[in-house]
């Protein structure tokens, strides 16, 4: 097996596809066309067999066992935090934590490293484009703390505006929060420049990398950046796993958050001593079979590889671009040269919901709404967007479709 | 003589008998939403507003002399809108406890039962269960 | 299917046994025989299936979504949280609140109601055989609040101490902290006397029922604890997935746990408001795949019933005691007359760790260790002990085959 | 002739390949471990407690005027103790350089690899990192 690795990711759109099965049906008598892949991608075969796999072959309680099914859940367990060390390039395994998901990782290091460091006065920088799920913890620990949230301000084409910054960064600056990638415009913000400016100030600096993880290559040293959050549903993995990387020399320093069994070295009533890391941060029995799960995903995405993904999702973003462009009264927002394949568009005078409605009717799935970043509509001065958002598993013929059902859709509207 | 609300359903429901596919029931839903009456301009209040949906859904409810009740009802969505205007036209202009204790078969009759989904954050089952609870407010006011 | 339902759970051990995939396995050379079921229990067939067809048919983020694929998991997911409801006689969904497990249920009421509600000098009152899950949490809010830790003592049975109670529940005590079953003893505990004496001194009860949801029915309307929490790994479900029940007046009043998508109503860097109960308490894409799986697990139990499930319980935990007592030299830990099927002891002289290798070289697995209890141990003053605990797929014959594995390894280490 | 680590290795895999099965292995680990001589009482404090083990082991490692490492180690646990009287009988006795150095194949060739994972709690695999940690700190040392 070893010597000769099994193709679970075919480098050709039809092949792949096979690989999804959920892909291969009929919603309301038309092919479905899933185009939501921002808010959870489809899962392989691959990931889903690792599942059977486990709760079929070594399903067992991990760590502290002696018994064979132990050992092996175990050794899996810890296989799977190995890989996403290797996937996103941290120096240690004790530096990855395994949490439930993106939000989990980031209320962590909030109410950790936040409540902890935090004092009144002190600033968070936020950007406009932020998820809820990055923006309320920190509304939550100012308030505990006094500490003051400011926000990075965007360009109209949905861009950070970096001529900001030295305004925003300053001393009071403790903690800078922002996405690696929006999941609202699709923009690829630029975090390196964010963070090599933050930590002139002496802040830190976490990254929710949950919509660039299927996407971009992500290398945490490289970056440098403090914490990087994300989460494995949104990258051909199940739901209920998420990441939190941190640096060893932050997270040793931190306060545990859950107590309970796992992250703890010795219990008494007098005194309770806590493990060592990363087994300090995950209290209670973990998601094994999602963890596991997950390290099968990152196999997957390995196998296919950037370049090629990269390419394919390139084709896409530029295909679905022009189509909407070409279609009158249809104005998307996020126009940064720098992209995944997520396109966020309204078309004049008609609600996203009835677009997305009939959108569904024929069989097409995008998401309609908010998206979770209700401070960024506000700034656009619109209640929201409909996204389409691409996958390696997408091709250009249902961007064809997905333009006339879009034409039809609108035209039934007007 | 005055329909009651199963009659109305059922003339909904032969209305819609006509349709062979999804594009012509909704062309037919959206010409609704087109006509439906506006709610008054001051009832388009956050207290008004029916929480939880994607579209904004606005609903008021009135009672007149003779006992029964009225609703008008408003969304920035036009397909909502015309299913609001299919459930106006069968529950406005009854008394509180028909309202009350009504089933309202015809949207499952007509193939739009999705939209029932109390999950599904359309408002149309947000905004019958709120026509329910005015009613049984209403129901219970001196007439 | 509503009509005839399928038979998911037969009446039958043999038939019963066929729905586990994973124990018809060789382990060392001798087909294996699991005896960790409180640590976790394996997984039937229609369990495993929920989580392949939720995959390959209707995997989609939840909520808000205008598209088919969302509409059905959002349908399926709340249908879950409608079957636990049932499961445990809530009054309301709104009660039900999803979360990773059973540690992750106790540290948000830690976090929240705790936090919210502690003062300097007030009491939380455990018990010596908690697990440290239901410890450590409120090791932390007690730090944090400057309340006090009592603690119920034992006796030598294994049972609550309740003549200790009066002198234990005062004016200061507010939150009792108590396992329904003793993961480490087996004892079910009375928990409905000490409910009614907290709630006369105006104290609100957690119950940590992790070890009682597979054994014995709960209905937390009769017991009327104000909460209640299991996780979903430790009754035929899968990992990753939890449940916090509380009621709904005092979910109400609690304030938020972790922030994020989901749980808000609106967002705006000035003011953010909180989404209704049960969405409060669950921020972020929850693990969708493991809640239906959960609900599966729920209509398993169901499916076998609870009078079928006791008397083959019964069965076992009476053959294995006897045959536990039928060996000199072992002793069993925790023998109260009230017990779920599970055996804690020790053989005299022999570390636990080392009959655990020798059990496990024959195939059987049983947990050695101090099982996350060690103030029980301390107690008891020694440092753990083997345990065997049973499922309703576990046999006599492999308890006979326990037996002659125990003393071979006895003899072997004598 | 002083034998070296990888001549001991060779002679416990020799010991091991009379044994027909998991018993008779287990039987001789045993053995080993009611002979193992004991740690000095004094050496059994929290300081020389091997973390994250099952069973407790205790480790203590002395350099002697020839400047090679003695190790002496307990553990509350026989089976444990046999496997580190393997281990001692490997590595005691050698120099700072050999024993940081040395690949502990024997484990894996006797059939014990599954006592190695670093996820099983042991303390074999953990009881020889500390050993090598103590070598390389000692190397260190002037001689
Ligand atoms: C009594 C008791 N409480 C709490 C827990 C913690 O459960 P989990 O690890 O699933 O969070 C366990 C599981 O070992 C338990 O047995
Ligand atoms: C940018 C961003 N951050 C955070 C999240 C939250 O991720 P999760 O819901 O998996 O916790 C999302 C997912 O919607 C996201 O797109």
């Amino acid at each position: 097996m070893e010597a000769e690795p099994m193709i679970i990711a075919p480098h050709n759109i039809e092949q792949l596809r096979e690989e999804f099965p959920l892909l291969h049906q009929k919603v309301n008598g038309s092919p479905l066309i899933y185009l939501d892949n921002a808010a959870t991608t489809q899962k392989p075969l691959y990931v889903i067999e690792s599942i059977t796999n486990y709760y079929t072959g070594y399903n067992a309680n991990i760590h502290r066992g002696v018994h064979h099914l132990a050992n092996l859940a175990t050794d899996a367990f810890e296989k799977a935090r190995n890989k996403v060390k290797r996937f996103i390039s941290a120096s240690t395994d004790s530096e990855i934590i395994f949490t439930s998901g993106t939000t989990d990782a980031i209320n962590l290091v909030a109410q950790t490293f936040g409540k902890s460091t935090l004092q009144k006065g002190d600033e968070i920088l936020l950007s406009v484009m932020e998820h809820h799920s990055n923006i309320v913890p920190w509304q939550m620990v100012a308030e505990s703390t006094g500490a003051k949230i400011r926000v990075i301000p965007i360009t109209s084409s949905g861009e950070w505006d970096l001529s900001a910054l030295d305004t925003l960064i300053g001393e009071r600056t403790r903690i800078v929060a922002v996405n690696h990638v929006s999941n609202a415009l699709g923009t690829i913000n630029p975090v390196k420049i964010l963070i090599d400016k933050a930590h002139i100030a002496g802040a830190k600096v976490l990254i929710d990398g949950a919509q660039a993880i299927a996407h971009i290559p992500v290398h945490v040293g490289y970056l440098d950046c403090d914490f990087y959050c994300f989460s494995g549903h949104k990258m051909y993995g199940p739901t209920g796993t998420g990441v939190l990387y941190g640096k060893k020399e932050l997270l040793e320093m931190m306060p545990p958050y859950r107590g309970g069994g796992e992250m703890i070295e010795t219990v008494s009533f007098e005194n309770t001593t806590f493990n060592r890391l990363p087994h300090k941060f995950e209290a209670g029995t973990p998601n094994i079979e999602g963890v596991i799960a997950l390290g099968a995903a990152i196999e997957f995405i390995e196998q296919l590889g950037w370049e090629w993904m990269n390419e394919q999702e390139e084709l896409l973003l530029q295909a679905a671009t022009e189509m909407l462009h070409s279609i009158e009264g249809v104005k998307i927002y996020g126009t940064s040269k720098h992209k995944v394949p997520v396109v966020s568009f309204l078309a004049e005078g008609i609600h996203p919901y009835d677009l997305g409605t009939l959108l569904d009717k024929q069989g097409i799935a995008v998401r309609t709404g908010h998206h979770c970043t209700q401070p960024l509509w506000d700034w656009y001065k619109i209640s929201g967007t409909l996204r389409a958002s691409f996958s390696v598993y997408n091709n250009l013929e249902e961007i064809g479709i997905f333009k006339q059902a879009l034409l039809k859709a609108i035209s039934l509207l007007k | 003589m005055k329909m009651g609300i199963e009659e109305k359903q059922q003339e909904v429901i032969d209305e819609f008998g006509v349709f062979s596919d999804w594009m012509q029931k909704y062309e037919y839903i959206i010409e609704l939403g087109k006509e439906l009456p506006l709610i008054d301009e001051k009832y388009k209040t956050d207290d008004h507003l029916i929480r939880g949906c994607q579209s904004r859904v606005w609903l008021n409810a009135a009672m007149d002399e003779s006992g029964v009740i009225l609703f008008t009802a408003d969304s920035d969505a036009i397909i909502t809108k015309g299913l609001i205007a299919l459930v106006i036209r069968v529950l406005s202009g009854e008394k509180p406890t028909d309202i009350v204790g009504a089933d309202l078969h015809f949207v499952k009759d007509i193939g739009l039962q999705e939209h029932l989904s109390p999950t599904r954050s359309n408002g149309l089952a947000s905004m019958i269960k709120q026509m329910k609870i005015y009613a049984l407010a209403m129901g219970r006011l001196p007439a």
